[in-house]
């Protein structure tokens, strides 16, 4: 049994600013919720950087060894045959595949990891916060002191510009 | 600018929103005009893009569908009989291997281009005018990727033994696939692609199928939902997500190039005169690049009219594009001059015969027809009254394509009709039966297209939001 | 969320699932024919033969030798004893000594599977001609695609066992293909082979596709 | 094909239905039984033979001796048999005549064999019967006539059988009035009789063209389809063969390019009507040469009288050694050519008399009698034999007018339909015969299968209807032990015949004749005559053409789509102009044309022939024969596809109603004709669109005019530099991009002699049938389909008389660094350790990618699943050989089916494969020996020693696929060209 503030504006800068506001009064912003990216955000909520590229690049490399092993080994080891007097190891040809494969494992990594670590997947159902797919931008609060009577909140929440507030428990 | 004022004239009048307090557009580039017309609101972006969808449909979609559809059964019916039959429906010959079915794969990959280009280079250029137009551009190349892959395997003596060109462990000892041949690559490279395009453009789908999803009730609201990954536009996702489309980009730009050259080296890893030569690949991405844009042209201009995107879809995106198109078209320009001059420098008197026979051989006017649509036509966009008129960069942009397409036709048919041996020169002439494969790859291209624009959102909202003016810092009470 | 690895890893069961659904045999690659034993048209004992009266390969099927083909002997080389052997031991044995309890002369014992064989040379029980001959389609169990050559002479003249390619045939009470004859069961003995030290070069052993395919 | 190998009991059907449809499911098959775990095929059977005859053993191939039938000419051949039938006739190395060699017509022959058209059982007024009923009815009346002394003909083409001719001299000495008539399609018959008037005796001397230095043939295509090609061609080539110091000259004196001209050192255009008058030109030199008093004064001017002086002068410095022949059967030509040779003392030396010739008997004046009892209604029985009167004669002959008409021909043909009785005759690979195509030169015809057709020959008929019940065997047999045994002086008969029969042929001394004297008084009876036709007019020639001949084997698909070895064209006849002429009248190739004689008209597609006397067209015979109807749902059938039949629903069009009918015989050259340009046009199906290695003069760039794809030089530069010819133009370096490690320890590869080849085409006909290549018609030949595995490219240079040919037999050159090999994406086409670039049908996608690829363009597609319905033809398939699917590449594999089982062999009796082993189908069937096969690696094989010949290139060397086929420049010995092609550019 969670309880956390809820506050929704009708532009980004008013969010922006209201997430200063809130912590100078002591309100801890949790998270944010908008209808598109809004810059400086994850720096206001203290979001780190995304480890996505490491995982692309693993991935990039599995795909690359995977195509060069696999070519070498089907077209020199397992069955050497002689294709137009070339080497039955023609590394040359095979850069083509080599390439190919490291971006197919590259980009598939990217897409499952962003879906993974984000928990999104087909069919997940969620109640997004009314209008936040279109033009509203909420935030969640959580004061520091949880002895902060509910309306002082939202009070201190329209005070930094939020056009509204109120109070929402999570499970 | 007379053009604009034009333009805008033919911008349905719409009520302005109430809400909406009066802002200066266009700040987000002060110097030109804005990028997104008509002084839009977040909401107004989500009703406007939505409200195709959310409409009936129009008659003209309805006539459109049949006609696509139609062309598309034609090629079915085509196919079916080329399949049952053989080859020999085709025109070719013992000489002349390939004729209209590998002329298209060529066409379509080239198509494909402009989708990715405009999604991925110009995201990591930072290029904000793409965010209009880059959904359908997207969509364009899956679509056009998926014609392309048609032709390859139609083509094919035995195309129900197509399989046979993947590597998997068999009873034949295990017996693979031969990895230096360029058509192999082909396999490899294309289905690379289409994957990677379609897993960006869905990627870049989830927020605006979240908007739908939060718009829409009943069942629509059920498989919005379902399709929309439970997207909740958290700033912990936003953040990820911006990240995994520069990755997807990053890793697009230089697939967008490798796929073309690839496919150019079905010919220049070859040893006929007029394939075996080294300038092929970048020749082959340009043109690529350069076909892309203009069947994107062609879209928007239709796009824009009838869905009425006037305001998404400006001047400046047009113009923009047209700018790329006079810049690649002078490019392939110098590409058929080194071509020419290779051939010439190279001594070579099979090469020198090739060009000769393209320049004045019995199929002449097909070279002719190529070097005037590609080269020439795009030149009159220098003009500022050819830019003016939306119709005449219309009818460029199809001149454009008909050209690419002699391009390929050129390359290969002509190359191959008169090689080494005076004895085994020969000609082509294309069947009914082929006609019917490429009318159907054109009805299954415009088929998608049209429910692509009638169940999705065409543009993406999400982003052209973000290109929106911001508001001012608002006063409270 | 909870239900969502449980539906990934029920999907992942069920493909190798989907393979082993037709039939009960265990799944096998394509071309693999091995185990097929089909009923003959007449019940042909190679145990009896090939078995317990060790008759050689070479008697019936004398083509090995000389050609491509092994061949399926023709009629008149099984009349070379079935002229005068017509019935099982036993059932001869039977038949005496149930005539001489009748004190009869022994009837002519015909076992009904080499009745078979007398009709199809159209004769009788006493071996006299009653009618056209009709040839015997014996269904054939060892079969390779049409587009493959073997050639059983050359396999022969390198002393390769007929067991080698065809299993205990001796043992056999209906002829069953063992092996699966598949191209890469030919090849990896060929691979073998080819690897064998000495072998001047009409004996080599090949692995080009030209060996078996044209 | 496995199943049917091992059964000969089998319905016919069988054998091809299990093959097509797996090959047709194959790919389906594969795909439905990964889906179903294991599903097994259809049930196949194998069925086999009840009694096991000792030769017969299902897959094993054997040969059987034995004469071939196609032509009269009797060429040895070793018929190649599995289970119980022949699939394949090869030349026998060992016959004198043939000396192994065996043109396309008799390689296509075995084709026939399988010909389901053939006539099965007697036929009585238009209706089957039974031989029995035939027989006794014509039993009785043939008696009748004996009594009542009735007038008997028996008409037959040329019969050098003894044993026939023996039948035959029986049968018409029963008859008070019987009289055995015969004649030759293509008649010899002016030559017969001019040594006749001449030397006393009606003979065809033989000429022995390996004695010749210097050859003046006056429109005799002798390599080609005159009398004895095979032989001659062999002769011809030995005789050209480049001995150091022998200078070989053959020069052709014609209307027409033919295949003789084509490879003639020179050429000299002479219209018909001036082959005589130039003869006697020629004559009267050598008469001034020899010192001797001019006979032929009284013969008017000599037409290019400096010229043929001039070879005068060349052919007397060669006197003894020279060969003077003439193709024209008109008595005057003949009287002088035989002159000419008697002048030059030829006559027993490069002329043999005393071996003559019997390939040509045929009487015209005998002939023309005929026609006047038939005309008059005087004949009361006519037996008619290896000939088709009604189709050769143009109807001239009223058959119907004779009380009785016997026929015996295979074919329901246009002589047979119109017969009151057809006793057919069988097929000369299920018969008994013997022959003498040369005197002393005795062969033998034996069954290689049993009769697949109820026929029986000429001999046995007239034997029967004389009360002789005896088989042709035993008839056969009898001739020989009481006629030529006796002649061997050998003691046993049996053990001479039993040799005989294996050998194919015994040669024995010809019988001693007194010497012939030469009298020249028939000379005197010589006339001048009219020049040149009217003015306007031109002169019609009417030609055989190689493959189709006297139009005997137009029922042959192999020969229909043979594309001939000059014009390239297939499956048409047309009327030849020369370019000149055709631009004069508005005529361009195709255009139909309406040709007009005294005798008639007919109209056909004109054909613009380079080389071809202005003042001449052209026409083949052997074109427009009943029963070539069967064409017309020959290749695939789909919605655009083209009927190959005209549409009066038969192949090309009969020309043999434009004969000339004189009192000396038929005149098939000379006729003065009129040209009508008609409103239609006919596409021919010719396999080459482009005709010359110079290219398009707008398209050549300077220095690049000509291509050296087929190189050749003059003797007097090959002596100067005899590595000149085959020098490149861009030399390659020896230095690879990486490095070459799948060197085998034998590496097959071929040379091709362009010197000997003489583009007779035989080899494509034994490549087809040894390779199971189909017949695509002639819309699939229009399209550039055809499915011939080797073909031969044709060149011309120059023009008229200065116009040079060039032959090149193209095939897939198993290139070492192939570029074929390396674009396909699924293995389908790799090269064997042995230097095999090996083609997988059934792994084969079929991308075209490496036909694209191919330079020489060698590789051929399966457009179509082509008709293999007529199951009975199918028997004629090469057991040994996949029969290709749709979709599937194919093109020249080396024969590697004759490759494994020479290897097989050789490791059965346990040695090494030594040279030679191999014989691959074209270079067996090479009348010429053009061919060599072997182990390039093997330094002391024939083809190495023959690849180091510095005549020796490889074709495109400047690609650097590095191919196994070297070619040996060709050398003539005519005047050098500027544009020779060895030295293009």
């Amino acid at each position: 049994m969670k309880r956390r503030h809820l506050a929704s504006f009708d532009d980004e800068h008013a969010l922006l600013g209201a997430i200063a506001r809130c912590r100078a009064a002591q309100l801890d912003v949790v998270e944010a919720w908008s209808p598109h990216p809004v810059h400086g955000l994850d720096a206001q909520l203290g979001i780190p950087r995304s480890r996505l590229p490491m995982l692309a690049f693993a991935g990039g490399a599995t795909g690359l060894v995977l195509g060069t092993v696999f070519q070498y080994w089907s077209s020199a080891v397992d069955w050497p045959i002689d294709v137009g007097g070339k080497p039955f190891d023609s590394l040359p040809a095979f850069m083509p595949v080599m390439f190919e494969l490291t971006v197919l494992c590259a980009g598939l990594t990217t897409v499952f990891a962003l879906l993974a670590r984000s928990r999104l997947w087909p069919g997940k159902v969620v109640r997004a916060h009314p209008g936040v797919t279109d033009d509203r931008f909420v935030l969640a609060a959580v004061p520091r002191d949880p002895t902060l009577p509910a309306h002082e909140v939202d009070r201190m929440l329209l005070a930094a510009g939020a056009e509204r507030a109120w109070e929402e428990t999570i499970p | 600018m007379a053009a604009e004022l034009e333009v805008l004239a033919h911008a349905p009048t719409r009520a302005p929103n109430p809400h909406a307090p009066s802002r200066p557009s266009g700040c987000a580039v002060p110097s030109e005009e804005p990028l997104i017309g008509g002084g839009k609101t977040l909401t107004q972006v989500t009703r406007d893009v939505c409200a195709p969808l959310e409409r009936r449909p129009t008659f003209a979609w309805w006539a459109a569908l049949c006609a696509a559809l139609a062309m598309l059964l034609f090629g079915v019916w085509a196919v079916g009989y080329q399949t049952a039959t053989g080859i020999g429906t085709w025109g070719l010959n013992r000489t002349v291997g390939w004729g209209f079915d590998i002329t298209n794969f060529v066409f379509w990959v080239g198509i494909g281009h402009a989708g990715t280009l405009i999604s991925a280079v110009l995201l990591l250029f930072r290029q904000k005018w793409r965010t209009s137009i880059n959904r359908s551009a997207e969509a364009m190349t899956i679509f056009a990727v998926l014609c392309a892959a048609l032709f390859p395997v139609i083509h094919m003596g035995r195309p129900w033994l197509a399989f046979w060109v993947f590597p998997y462990p068999n009873a034949r000892g295990s017996l693979w696939i031969n990895w230096r041949s360029a058509l192999l690559w082909d396999v490899f490279a294309i289905s690379t692609y289409f994957t990677i395009s379609l897993l960006f453009w869905y990627v870049g789908l989830i927020p605006d199928l979240a908007t739908l999803r939060d718009r829409a009730r009943g069942w629509r609201k059920k498989l919005f939902g379902w399709l929309s990954f439970g997207w909740d536009g958290s700033g912990r996702t936003w953040s990820r997500y911006e990240m995994a489309c520069m990755l997807l980009a990053s890793l697009a730009t230089p697939l967008v190039v490798s796929v073309h050259s690839v496919v150019s080296t079905d010919f220049a890893t070859s040893v006929v005169p007029g394939w075996h030569t080294t300038v092929l690949p970048p020749y082959f991405v340009i043109g690529a690049v350069f076909s892309g844009f203009a069947m994107v042209l062609t879209l928007m201009l239709i796009a824009r009219r009838v869905m009425r995107f006037e305001d998404y879809i400006t001047v400046r995106h047009i113009h923009a594009m047209c700018k790329v198109l006079v810049f690649t078209g002078s490019i392939v320009g110098l590409a058929y001059a080194t071509e020419l001059f290779t051939a010439w420098y190279s001594g070579n008197e099979y090469e020198m015969f090739a060009f000769e026979n393209r320049l004045h051989g019995p199929m002449a006017w097909a070279y002719w027809i190529m070097v005037s649509c590609n080269v020439f036509v795009p030149q009159l966009l220098w003009l500022r009254r050819v830019r003016g008129s939306m119709v005449a960069i219309f009818v460029i942009s199809l001149l454009v394509n008909v050209g690419m397409w002699f391009e390929r036709f050129v390359i290969i048919v002509v190359s191959l009709q008169r090689d080494f041996l005076p004895s085994s020169w020969s000609s082509y002439c294309p069947t009914l039966v082929e006609f019917g494969a490429m009318v159907g790859a054109f009805g299954l291209f415009f088929t998608l297209f049209l429910l692509f624009c009638r169940f999705l959102p065409m543009i993406s909202m999400f982003e052209v939001k973000t290109v929106l003016a911001p508001a001012h810092p608002k006063e409270h009470a | 969320m909870a239900a969502n690895p449980l539906r990934v890893a029920l999907f992942v069961a069920l493909v190798p699932a989907a393979f082993l659904l037709p039939g009960s045999s265990p799944p096998r690659l394509p071309g693999d024919h091995s185990g097929y034993a089909p009923e003959q048209p007449i019940h042909f004992s190679h145990r009896l033969h090939a078995g317990e009266l060790s008759i050689d390969c070479r008697y019936c099927h004398f083509g090995a030798w000389e050609s491509r083909h092994a061949g399926i002997p023709p009629a008149s080389v099984c009349m070379n004893c079935h002229a005068s052997v017509s019935a099982g031991f036993d059932a001869q044995m039977a038949e005496r000594a149930a005539a001489v309890a009748e004190s009869r002369d022994p009837r002519r014992v015909v076992s009904p599977e080499i009745a078979k064989l007398y009709a199809a040379l159209g004769l009788d029980e006493t071996l006299t001609q009653q009618s056209a001959p009709t040839p015997i389609p014996w269904v054939r169990v060892h079969d390779l695609p049409d587009f493959t050559w073997f050639d059983h002479r050359v396999h022969v003249a390198r002393a390769i066992a007929c067991e080698t390619c065809h299993g205990p045939v001796q043992s056999m009470e209906r002829i069953r293909q063992v092996s699966s004859l598949s191209m890469g069961w030919c090849v990896d003995c060929h691979r073998a082979s080819a690897a064998e030290p000495g072998g001047n070069s009409a004996q080599h052993v090949s692995t080009d596709c030209s060996a078996c395919h044209f | 094909m496995e199943t049917h190998d091992d059964n000969l009991l089998l319905p016919f059907e069988d054998t091809t239905s299990s093959r097509r449809s797996f090959l047709r499911t194959v790919g389906f098959g594969i795909a439905s039984a990964a889906m179903a775990g294991c599903s097994r095929g259809p049930v196949r059977y194998v069925v086999p033979s009840l009694a096991p005859s000792p030769e017969i053993l299902p897959g094993r191939a054997y040969w059987i001796a034995t004469t071939c039938g196609a032509c009269s000419a009797g060429c040895g051949v070793l018929a190649k048999c599995r289970d119980g039938r022949p699939i394949k006739l090869e030349g026998n190395r060992a016959h004198p005549a043939s000396l192994g060699g065996l043109c396309a017509v008799g390689q296509a022959s075995v084709l026939s064999l399988y010909d389901s058209m053939r006539l099965d059982g007697a036929r009585r007024g238009g209706a089957s019967a039974s031989f029995e009923d035939c027989d006794r009815e014509l039993t009785r009346i043939f008696a009748e006539l004996e009594r009542s002394g009735g007038r008997v003909r028996l008409l037959t083409g040329s019969v050098h059988s003894p044993s026939t001719r023996a039948a035959i001299a029986r049968f018409v000495a029963r008859f008070a009035d019987g009289r055995h008539v015969s004649y030759d399609p293509l008649p010899a018959s002016a030559t017969l009789t001019a040594y006749e008037l001449l030397f006393g005796r009606r003979l065809l001397p033989s000429p022995q063209f390996e004695r010749a230095r210097t050859i003046l043939a006056f429109d005799a295509d002798f390599l080609g389809t005159w009398i004895s090609p095979v032989e001659f061609g062999a002769a011809y080539t030995r005789g050209r063969e480049l001995a150091p110091g022998a200078k070989f000259r053959h020069i052709q004196l014609e209307s027409r390019l033919s295949l003789t001209g084509s490879r003639a050192d020179e050429r000299v255009l002479l219209a018909p009507w001036e082959t005589a008058p130039a003869l006697a030109g020629l004559c009267a030199e050598l008469e001034r040469l020899a010192g001797l008093p001019s006979r032929l004064a009284q013969l008017g001017a000599t037409p290019r009288s400096e010229r043929i002086a001039a070879l005068a002068h060349e052919v007397w410095a060669s006197r003894g050694a020279s060969l003077v022949l003439c193709g024209i059967d008109e008595l005057e030509s003949q009287l002088l050519c035989a002159y000419a040779n008697e002048l030059l003392g030829n006559h027993g030396a490069t002329l043999d008399l005393a071996r003559p010739s019997q390939r040509r008997l045929g009487d015209e004046r005998a002939l023309g009698e005929l026609a006047a009892e038939l005309d008059a209604g005087s004949v009361d029985a006519l037996v008619i034999a290896g000939v088709n009167p009604a189709y050769d004669l143009g109807g001239r002959l009223a058959l119907a007018r004779a009380k009785h008409v016997i026929v015996a021909s295979e074919a329901l043909d246009e002589t047979a339909v119109a017969a009151g009785w057809v006793c057919p005759a069988p097929h000369a690979l299920e018969a008994w015969d013997d022959g003498e195509p040369r005197e002393g030169l005795f062969v033998l015809t034996q069954p290689t299968v049993p009769a697949l057709r109820s026929t029986r020959s000429l001999r046995a008929s007239l034997a029967r209807w004389s009360g002789d019940a005896r088989s042709d065997r035993d008839l056969v047999r009898a001739h020989w032990r009481s006629e030529i045994f006796p002649r061997s002086g050998e003691s046993d008969f049996d053990l001479f015949f039993e040799r005989a029969l294996q050998a194919g042929f015994v040669e024995l001394e010809p019988r001693a004749r007194r010497s012939l004297a030469f009298r020249p008084d028939a000379l005197a009876q010589l006339a001048p005559r009219a020049q040149s036709p009217a003015p306007g007019a031109l002169a019609l020639v009417l030609y055989a053409k190689v493959g189709l001949l006297d139009g005997r084997h137009a029922h042959n698909p192999w020969l229909q789509e043979l594309s001939d070895p000059v014009t390239k064209i297939a499956w048409d006849n047309y009327a030849c102009l020369a370019p000149t002429t055709a631009a004069t009248l508005g005529i361009g190739e195709g255009d139909v044309v309406r040709v007009h004689t005294e005798q008639g008209a007919i109209e056909l597609p004109a054909h613009l022939q380079s080389g071809q006397h202005e003042g001449v067209v052209a026409v083949a015979l052997g074109y427009g024969r009943v029963g070539t109807g069967r064409f017309a749902r020959v290749g695939p059938h789909w919605l655009d596809a083209q009927p190959t039949v005209a549409s009066d629903g038969v192949v090309g069009v009969h020309a043999g109603p434009l004969v000339v009918w004189g009192s000396a015989g038929r005149s098939f050259a000379g006729a003065p004709a009129r040209l009508d340009r008609l409103a239609r046009n006919v596409s021919l199906a010719c396999t080459q669109d482009y005709h010359s290695l110079e290219l398009p003069a707008a398209l050549a760039s300077h220095g690049h005019e000509v291509r050296d794809a087929v190189r050749s030089t003059s003797h007097a530069e090959h002596a100067a530099d005899p590595h000149a010819v085959a020098r490149s133009k861009h030399p390659v370096a020896d230095q690879d991009l990486w490095p070459d490690d799948h060197r085998g320890e034998r590496r097959w590869g071929m040379t091709i002699d362009l010197a000997r080849c003489t583009g007779c085409s035989a080899c494509v006909i034994a490549c087809q049938a040894e390779n199971n290549v189909p017949v695509v018609g002639k819309d699939e030949v229009l399209r550039h389909r055809e499915m011939s595995w080797i073909r031969i490219d044709r060149y011309y240079q120059g023009e008229g008389e200065e116009l040079r040919t060039l032959h090149q037999p193209m095939l897939c050159q198993h290139c070492a660094h192939a570029p074929c090999e390396s674009v396909c994406p699924v293995l389908a086409t790799v090269h064997s350790a042995e230097g095999l670039n090996q083609q997988i049908y059934n792994r084969c996608v079929g991308t075209r990618y490496c036909s694209n690829t191919c330079p020489y363009k060698v590789r051929r597609f399966n457009w179509f699943d082509y008709p293999h319905e007529d199951a009975l033809a199918n028997q004629a398939l090469n057991p040994d050989v996949t029969v290709r699917s749709r979709g599937v590449m194919e093109k020249c594999s080396f024969c590697v089916q004759r490759i494994q089982e020479a290897k097989a062999r050789a490791s059965v009796e346990g040695r090494a494969l030594a040279d030679g082993d191999v014989q691959l189908a074209c270079q067996q069937s090479c009348p010429a020996n053009a061919i060599v096969f072997g182990d390039l690696e093997n330094p002391s094989s024939r083809v190495s020693a023959s690849a180091s010949d510095p005549r020796a290139y490889t074709l495109l060397e400047e690609l650097n696929v590095q191919p196994s086929i070297r070619y040996l420049a060709h050398v003539h010995s005519g005047r050098s060209t500027k544009k020779e092609s060895g030295h293009g550019g």
